[in-house]
């Protein structure tokens, strides 16, 4: 497999890669995947208090693309309010990454996490 | 390609030696006859170098040339040899065994007998991916008309007990097959010593060229077998086709040097491949999977526990390795291989294979040993898992 | 080779070459990788040279590349055509149709077939060696699953009307095959314009190497043909094993240049081929076999009554000609081909198949034209049927 | 097939080519083979008084070792007495002209040959 240069720029320079206190308040943690399928995302938003999400971490295991996603989902959202972090979808995902059809199911674990992520902090704010 | 990663790929293929380009190039537009030509020198000459190759590869393997037919590489090998025993025996009976960790050219031959109606034991291996040998001949019935077990596994590298294997079969009467791909000019084989009715080789395992190979038949006693491509009853009737001769004379020659060079070649490549075992596996959660002691010195395969396989190689442009074999690497499923010696998936997604050859060198080991620590923190300092 | 003769035996096998040769020569040792390493730059060279390769075959026969499989050679392309295509149809019918003047690796694939419990028609010729296209309607039957008929003769050179019979197994809707081993290169191929399922070539008659070949397989309508070879699934699942990258570089090449020089080739090798022809059959008693119009300018087979072909040809050991096909001149047997075409069995071994190439010169003719005469008439001295 | 020397020499030199009047007296002739089966010898011997072959002279229709079995009889019959004609066999032939196995043919047809001619002599002499 021949990678595209966006998916090679954010691999060899993850953006965001770490974690925030998932305690926090206003940190939502979303995952998407599992070990045994060989890929995980794990994505974390901190929303500020105008409702923009203020910072973006991920860490990410599987393939080179899903650390592409992975983080260019971070650099995505940094900046996002959260109705338009929503309706990141894994077709943007593979349109930005130039990836190929094989590599669907990494952009949709991007997809996965945000919206996990999403939901998280959410339901933090509701309780 | 600009510039050329470090070549650690070498049980998928390997360069040709130059030695053996030599020798082959002559055969394109100089003597270029088909050695099936009878009725002129062009056509002698080229059968000429067409048998003096079938001695040099009888001679790696202490066989008599004219048990040797040419194929077109291994796999086709391995499909004449199991489907055109299987054919020929049939009367005899409709079961096969072979083992799980097979290469794929063993595998579907034996699924496409499945089809026909014979029935196939795929074996378990232990963890190590050595064959136990109480359970191999546990399986081997009246019906049993053909075993077929590789010599030195693709992946792992691990070296089957192919002597002891084979005296079980003699003992049963059974034939025995032997893909022997990946063992040609790194094991010691002799064919008089050994009980073995068929054995598969390649050249662009051992130095010499894609797209020829060899299938040992042996004559005494006699093997029978069914052709599997027919038009015109070349090479004892069992493979029809136009001889290539720069192909044959290329893996003859790269055979020859096998034989005159073994013996040199594995003692300095088993120094390298240590030290570059050494060193990964002196990093924490990296597992060697394969038998630590039954296996080819060439061939490294390892878990790095918490990163993923494809995502480690993508962070070597540097280095030009695999993750599990070379034909499975396409796909998404974690190897069969390290499934079948109870590796989980999580630690067969996380798999690098590296081999080294003839050319490796001594700064290719520093460079690997330098580089993959390196990615390896890098990676699993992205990765849920490490810090958890 | 000491003084080598003058080569016209163009239908056995050709030189392959120069620029093909240099084409090859790099993917040995430098760009050594395997097509199927999907995790290095080194694969994806081979791979993408691979591909470009494929475009060039398809091109020179207007095919569009994806419908092109790689094979070792058109003796496997045809077996995998005819044994995978009627494996495949055998639940709509169990009757194929093929010619008696096929080459064996048609033939001996029917015979296969029959051995299967297919019903095989060998259909007779024409005493010009082509089909009589009311006769091949006539062989058609309900259950009629495949008909495989060569474009260019082997032995005799004739080209048998190939969009006729398309037409005609268009109609009655029954898969064609088509072994055009011997007609790139010379004959306009245009798999766009003419409804054929599959067809087979090789490289090694168009001046590329030996042991390379490749099967079309039509995707639309998709043509179903059973696998003969497995072991990894590589080309569409229906031919595995390892891709030779520089064979396959070469058979591209060679196809390239054959569309690119087809025309100017052809037409100079009319003229060195008519000069030849009529000035053979200038002689008393030598007779020209297969038509006379409807045949490559490359080919000329010719009886020379009262004498021996091998005899004839032992005469001329400054000259490499064959008699019949290089594939049976080892045999006793007359040329099956000649008796099918009505030849009694003095013709038939009083032949010569005189061929010629690209690399055929003005000298080498002359040659010919001096020495052939000359030992006809010494020979005809010897026979006790010249005088009588 | 790559031809012995012996063949060869006898093949592109050939001894004895030519024909003696059948109808003579003290001529033998004798024929082998079939035009059907792609080789004919035809072998004549001129007998002297002395009882040994004076002139032997072949035609053969063949392939290259039969034309040069042929010329190797005509040489060993002339000089040679009847009895010492009669038994040369084939394997004579195979051996003087290193024969591969599938030319046997070639040598039998000499020796059918000079069976034939030697009978058709001792025939004309008994009438
Ligand atoms: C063990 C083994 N068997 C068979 C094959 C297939 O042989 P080939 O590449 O000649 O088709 C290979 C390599 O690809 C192999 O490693
Ligand atoms: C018409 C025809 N078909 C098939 C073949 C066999 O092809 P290959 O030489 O590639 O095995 C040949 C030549 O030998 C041929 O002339
Ligand atoms: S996670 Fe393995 S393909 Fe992307
Ligand atoms: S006569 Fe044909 S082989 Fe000698």
């Amino acid at each position: 497999m021949n990678y595209s240069a966006e998916v090679l720029a954010h691999y060899r320079n993850p953006r965001n890669a770490g974690t925030l206190d998932p305690q926090l308040p206003d940190v939502g943690t979303g995952q998407a995947g599992s070990r045994e399928q060989g890929a995980v995302v794990r994505l974390q938003i901190k929303v500020e208090d105008d409702g923009r999400i203020g910072q973006a971490r991920f860490k990410a295991y599987g393939c080179g693309c899903t650390i592409a996603a992975a983080s260019l989902a971070t650099e995505w959202l940094q900046g996002a309010d959260l109705d338009k972090a929503a309706v990141l979808n894994s077709a943007a995902f593979v349109e930005a990454l130039s990836l190929p059809p094989v590599k669907m199911y990494c952009a949709m674990l991007a997809e996965d996490a945000i919206q996990a992520a999403i939901g998280d902090y959410r339901n933090k704010q509701q309780e | 390609m600009s510039k050329r990663p470090i070549y650690l790929d070498y049980a998928a293929t390997t360069p040709v030696d130059p030695r053996v380009v030599d020798a082959m190039v002559p055969w394109l537009y100089e003597n270029f006859g088909n050695p099936a030509s009878r009725t002129h020198a062009y056509g002698w000459d080229a059968e000429e170098a067409v048998e003096q190759a079938r001695a040099h590869v009888a001679a790696l393997v202490n066989a008599d040339a004219k048990d040797i037919i040419w194929t077109s590489g291994a796999t086709e090998s391995n499909n004449l040899a199991i489907k055109g025993a299987a054919a020929a025996l049939a009367h005899q009976g409709r079961h096969v065994v072979t083992v799980a960790t097979e290469h794929k050219a063993v595998l579907d031959p034996c699924h496409e007998l499945e089809r026909q109606g014979f029935e196939a034991t795929f074996l378990p291996v232990m963890p190590n991916g050595l064959l136990d040998l109480d359970r191999f001949r546990a399986a081997l019935r009246d019906d049993t008309i053909l075993v077929s077990v590789m010599l030195v596994n693709n992946e792992i590298g691990v070296i089957q007990d192919i002597s002891a294997i084979a005296a079980i079969c003699h003992d049963k009467g059974i034939l025995l097959h032997v893909d022997a791909a990946q063992a040609s000019g790194k094991v010691a084989i002799d064919l008089q010593a050994t009980d073995i009715g068929l054995m598969s080789f390649c050249a662009h395992k051992t130095y010499g060229p894609k797209g020829i190979g060899a299938l040992y038949v042996r004559r005494k006693p006699r093997v029978r077998l069914q052709a599997q491509i027919h038009g015109g009853g070349h090479e004892r009737g069992f493979r029809s086709g136009t001889l290539p001769t720069h192909q044959i004379v290329g893996m003859g020659e790269a055979f020859r040097l096998a034989k005159q060079e073994m013996a040199d070649d594995m003692q300095r490549l088993a120094v390298l491949g240590r030290r570059l075992r050494d060193g990964l596996l002196g990093l924490p959660d990296v597992y060697l999977n394969g038998d630590a002691d039954q296996r080819v010195a060439t061939n490294l395969n390892i878990s790095v526990d918490h990163i993923e396989g494809e995502a480690l190689m993508m962070s070597l442009p540097e280095i030009a390795v695999s993750s599990g074999s070379a034909c499975t690497s396409a796909s998404l499923e974690p190897s069969y291989v390290l499934k079948a010696i109870g590796r989980s998936d999580a630690l067969a997604y996380s798999s690098l294979r590296l081999s080294i050859g003839r050319f490796t060198t001594d700064a290719d080991i520093d460079a690997a040993l330098q580089l993959i620590p390196r990615e390896i923190n890098r990676l699993r300092e992205l990765s849920p898992f490490w810090e958890d």
